[in-house]
């Protein structure tokens, strides 16, 4: 049982990291603001998400993971504030580079 | 090499690069972005020391981590003050250079005596 | 062990930073009436504090907490730490009493920015000096020092015009970095000895490269912030734009914080490792400040910069004694004469100084003006200002029975029995230094004006005799430093050889006055090129240190200075460790 | 791999820091210096001081980037005159020189540290009982060197009259800072409206365990301030005219409180910030609470820096 649990962490969490390069990897090369917030949210929704969902069964406690699920939440709150904050800035200075 | 070595030489680094950052930008809010960086560097040397001297069952020595805190508080209202002053000079004289810091012409003193409450 | 009386040590803390917290509250008007009550039980404080210690002859121990270093803090009041809490309580009251007249509130009137900021940064800079003095540990005494700092700032833009925003700025900066440096070496002291109490440290101090780096790093940041050449970029601009009232803070006592650090660290802290080398640059830094600030002072056209550049030669007195206090041996410094007249230097230009420069701003305030070639007349129109002037000259210069002149006794002695007579020709050309720009000031302010001097504002009689009797204590110190010194260093002023020494000084100030000042003192009226050739020649040189001057304090040119500086400190530090 | 870790984690934060110094433009600069802020944070996990990770993250990374990164915009304008002001080839080649030195005489310094190393963790949970809590920074910086703490309440209350006297003469007893004004249906609105709830529960939280696990007023504190700065940004709330007492109270509340617990140590525990048996830790939870809305207004304040628009009468 905790080998299939370790086995579920691991590739939740590579998963997660695959997803933090690509967005890593998409905030350098795409070409402007809008696709580099794109690239980015990938990271911090899915590759965080992922990395917490694979964290979850290496907690102890239930509030230890409840933690861990409201940080996800936290984060992607605060992304999805924030983007749409940048975007907006983007398109009203018409700074699309 | 322990952690508290490696960190213990990358905050010597940080010194070092800070202190030029102090010396070499001309923009005093670039001088402002060195003092933290060199503070920072000082504060690394302090957690790293913390961390040689972990003992008692501690991953540190939990005296340097407490004066830790009290220094970045510290340096925090250094910089806050520092920023402030820089934009109301900014405000007052509409740029921030440091030179130029030759008297005023006496003439031109005089003529704004100081503001003395009566 | 907490002593009887240990509680006190504590209060002369807290009680002044009560009153800022006391008097942010209240506010308005209240804010001075809650000052003036500070200064009143602080001032009850320092004497008890005084009281102990001379009953017990022992230091004034308290443990922070009843916790005892290392883990715990304590405070600690020597008889150095005793004589300065007493002298600020009284300049601090000085001040207070003279800027009444600036900064006071009257009924009615709404709270102002200006007025309530001074009265809360006066107890500011006085418990935040007072917790430099008591304090026992390294980084309290750092958290000392930025307090110091975070007082002194606003002080200097207190009127809030341009040209004092950027003086401040500039000393936020420099002192930043001074006090970064000095947080440096205590961190490294903690990692070599696991505290940062000064007793402990200074019993298992040993010259490692930590140690020596850490006393080359704390040094040259202490420096910084006393702001002795070549390290004073920030010193003239900030003292003379400053309201007169803010300045006499800045430059009588909160650069004594910095300098007092620096007494402690080399003779509580690491007596046996401070090498002599180091100590002569220390003090050869000091004699080229007194050279060098007197020289740039008699060539100001402005009296709050002549002063301000006083300071600054001032300032180099402060650091002659250290290459006198080593013990017979020369490898440690100790307790003695010549910190005895270190000390009484530093009193004796806190309360000099201080005189000096509310005597400046009364003058500023009532011609609107301090252009010193337009004097003429005001000895007339401010017989109490003018006197307050030459009185505090006359105490700087080590004039019988001033507290510099006992000062200079003492080091003459120790500079005698050490053999190093140049110190001997500093300390006695220096007076000469002093006297020049007293009597350039004091000249044109007995000059007959053009016409009658119309004042623009009235000054307040109180202000002008707070002035007075500041100066006056520094002219008198001597007798009161009877007592602890020994009596027979104090010489009648009128006996023929007092009088011929104090008539010599005043020759050579006159003389170099005549030379280097930038208006012909004799002739108002006369242009250089019509001057002799000596004049010429002095007036190139006087120039040249001008220009040398400002040259110096460019950020850059200061920034690399001060790490020189460190740098040379660890070489004269290491050569001495590696030697022995 | 811890060791691969620590030196890449090392080596990119040096990177940072070149950057930070380097960098053409000030807001760049800034930029990297917040990440250099966060990557600091894990360095201080590797070594163990999960507070400091904890302050450096809420106070170095983030108010200090906040801080920096309004100037940095405030002074676009300022900067081409700035690099003109650059100092000379040979001052530059001299501040290498001499900064170089310095590196070099720390590293010496740190590699010749005494081996082992002293420290004072085992006296401190040798007294730790006595205090009552179980985290031991803590213990240091509320019983064995709680003079340091009321200190740097005192340090941030020193630091603000600085800053509110910077203001214009007319506008003292005024609000800090310009008004802000956002679209009340927007996004910003929108999370000005929904974090504040969650930070100060969270900042509550990690105010509330530091007794006996990492945290503390002051990580807290910095949480609270930010939800309120959040709130003033979003135009849902103004920041309070300094002259109003309610400010002025809450300035001097904490220090004073400190001040008087330590005070009647004096008198009943033998020491000015001594605690009697028995009731070292609630006390010392006392002056955190009083501590704690003290910290979180000055700091929000400081952030906000000196009063700019008079109040109407």
């Amino acid at each position: 049982m905790t080998s299939f649990l370790d086995v579920v962490s691991i590739v939740a969490i590579v998963a997660g990291a695959i997803f933090f390069l690509a967005g890593t990897l998409g905030l350098l090369r795409f070409p402007d603001t809008f696709t580099r917030l794109h690239a980015l949210t990938k990271a911090d929704n899915l590759g965080l998400g992922l990395v917490v969902l694979g964290l979850l069964p290496q907690v102890d406690g239930v509030v230890a993971g409840l933690k861990l699920v409201v940080v996800w939440l936290l984060v992607m709150l605060a992304g999805a504030c924030a983007s749409q904050l940048v975007a907006r800035t983007a398109r009203r200075e018409k700074r699309h580079d | 090499m322990s952690g508290g070595t490696l960190f213990g030489l990358c905050a010597a680094l940080l010194v070092g690069v800070g202190l030029y950052g102090m010396v070499a930008n001309a923009h005093p809010l670039r001088k402002i972005l060195a003092f933290n960086i060199v503070g920072s560097g000082v504060f690394l040397l302090l957690g790293a020391i913390a961390r040689r001297g972990a003992a008692a069952g501690l991953g540190g020595d939990p005296v340097p981590q407490a004066l830790l805190i009290t220094g970045i508080v510290v340096a925090f209202s250094a910089t806050a003050l520092a920023v402030a002053v820089l934009l109301r000079l900014f405000d007052v004289t509409g740029s921030v250079t440091l030179s130029a810091d030759a008297p005023a012409k006496p003439d031109a003193d005089a003529a704004e005596a100081p503001a003395r409450p009566t | 062990m907490t002593t009887p009386g240990g509680l006190l040590l504590a209060l002369a803390v807290l009680v002044p930073f009560i009153g800022v917290l006391v008097g942010l509250v209240l506010g308005g008007r209240n804010a001075q009436r809650v000052a003036f009550l500070t200064m009143a039980v602080g001032f009850g404080v320092a004497v008890a504090v005084a009281d102990h210690f001379l009953r017990s002859g022992a230091p004034v121990v308290y443990l922070l907490g009843g916790w005892s270093p290392p883990l715990g803090v304590a405070l600690r009041a020597d008889a150095l730490a005793v004589v300065m809490l007493l002298v600020v309580a009284v300049v601090i009251f000085g001040i207070g009493v003279y800027a009444c007249a600036d900064f006071g509130t009257p009924s009615g009137a709404r709270e102002a920015r200006a007025p309530l900021t001074y009265w809360l940064l006066l107890m500011a800079v006085w418990g935040s000096l007072n917790l430099v003095f008591v304090s026992g540990d390294l980084f309290t005494l750092y958290v000392a020092l930025e307090l110091l700092t975070f007082a002194g700032v606003p002080l200097v833009s207190l009127e809030g015009r341009g040209e004092t925003l950027r003086a401040a700025l500039r000393y936020l900066l420099f002192a930043l970095l001074g006090s970064v440096l000095y947080l440096l070496g205590a961190v490294l002291l903690y990692g070599a000895y696991g505290t940062l109490d000064i007793a402990l440290l200074a019993a298992h101090i040993r010259p490692d490269p930590a140690t020596l780096a850490a006393a080359a790093l704390m040094t040259t940041g202490l420096l910084a912030k006393t702001a002795l050449f070549p390290l004073h970029i920030w010193l003239p601009p900030a003292h003379a734009g400053a309201p007169a009232a803010a300045s006499a803070v800045l430059s009588a006592l909160v650069v004594k914080g910095s300098w007092f650090l620096v007494v402690r660290l080399w003779f509580d802290v690491m007596p046996g490792v401070i090498t002599l080398s180091a100590a002569q640059l220390l003090a050869g830094m000091g004699a080229a400040a007194i050279v060098f600030g007197s020289i740039v002072a008699v060539r100001q056209e402005r009296l709050k910069l002549l002063v301000a550049y006083s300071t600054l030669a001032q300032i180099g007195y402060l650091f002659l004694m250290f290459p006198l206090a080593f013990d017979a041996g020369g490898t440690a410094l100790v307790h003695g004469g010549a910190l005895t007249g270190g000390l009484l230097q530093a009193i004796s230009h806190a309360t000099a100084k201080a005189g000096m420069f509310m005597a400046a701003g009364l003058i500023y305030a009532a011609l609107g003006h301090d252009r010193i070639a337009d004097l003429g007349g005001v000895a007339r129109a401010m017989p109490v200002t003018v006197l307050t002037f030459a009185v505090a000259g006359l105490a700087l210069m080590g004039v019988v029975p001033s507290g510099a002149y006992l000062a200079k006794k003492l080091l003459l002695y120790a500079a005698d029995d050490s053999g190093q007579w140049w110190w001997t020709i500093v300390l006695q050309g220096g007076a000469v230094f002093t006297a020049g720009y007293v009597v350039l000031v004091l000249v044109n302010a007995l000059r007959r004006g053009d016409g009658p001097v119309t004042l623009v504002v009235r000054v307040s009689r109180r202000s002008e005799f707070a002035a007075l009797a500041l100066a006056v204590c520094s002219l008198l110190l001597a007798l009161a430093a009877l007592g602890p010194v020994a009596g027979d260093l104090v010489s009648n002023p009128l006996a023929p050889a007092e009088l011929a020494s104090t008539l010599l000084t005043f020759a050579g100030g006159a003389l170099l006055a005549l030379g280097f000042a930038r208006r012909s003192l004799l002739v108002p009226g006369r242009a250089d090129a019509d001057a002799g050739p000596v004049r010429r020649g002095m007036v190139a040189v006087g120039t040249a240190v001008a220009n040398a001057d400002v040259l110096v304090r460019r950020w850059p040119s200061a920034s690399v200075a001060m790490l020189a500086v460190t740098a040379l400190f660890g070489w004269a530090l290491a050569a001495g460790a590696m030697s022995n | 791999m811890t060791d691969v870790l620590n030196v890449g984690l090392a080596a990119l934060i040096v990177a940072l820091a070149i950057w930070a110094v380097f960098a053409r433009e000030a807001f760049a600069a800034v930029v990297g210096f917040i990440a250099y802020g966060l990557l600091l944070t894990l360095v201080w996990v590797q070594l163990q001081g999960v507070d400091v990770a904890l302050t450096e993250a809420a106070i170095g990374g983030g108010l200090t980037g906040a801080l920096l990164i309004g100037a940095a915009s405030r002074l676009r304008g300022t900067e081409a005159a700035a690099r003109a002001e650059r100092p000379r080839t040979l001052v530059r080649v001299a501040a290498a020189a001499l900064s170089a030195a310095v590196t070099a005489a720390l590293a010496i310094g740190v590699l010749m540290l005494p081996d082992p190393a002293p420290t004072l963790a085992p006296q401190t949970m040798a007294n730790i009982a006595v205090t009552g809590v179980g985290n031991p920074i803590t213990a240091v910086l509320l019983a064995f060197r709680a003079m340091d703490t009321l200190l740097e309440a005192i340090v941030l209350v020193f630091a603000l009259i600085g800053v509110w006297s910077l203001g214009p003469d007319n506008t003292w007893g005024g609000r800090p800072g310009l008004r802000h004004r956002a679209d009340p249906n927007g996004i910003l609105a929108y999370l000005a409206r929904v974090l504040p709830p969650i930070g100060i529960i969270v900042g509550t939280y990690i105010f509330w365990v530091g007794a006996d696990y990492p945290g503390g007023k002051f990580q807290g504190a910095t949480i609270v301030a930010a939800m309120w700065l959040l709130a003033i940004m979003a135009g849902l709330a103004d920041t309070p005219p300094v002259s109003r007492t309610w400010v002025r109270v809450g300035l001097a509340a904490g220090p004073l409180v400190f001040i008087a617990i330590g005070l009647m140590g004096a008198a009943t525990a033998g020491a000015f910030l001594a605690y009697p048996d028995g009731y070292a830790k609630p006390l010392i939870i006392v002056i955190e609470l009083a501590l704690m809305p003290t910290l979180a207004l000055i700091l929000a304040l400081l952030i906000a820096g000196a009063p700019r628009r008079p109040v109407q009468p």
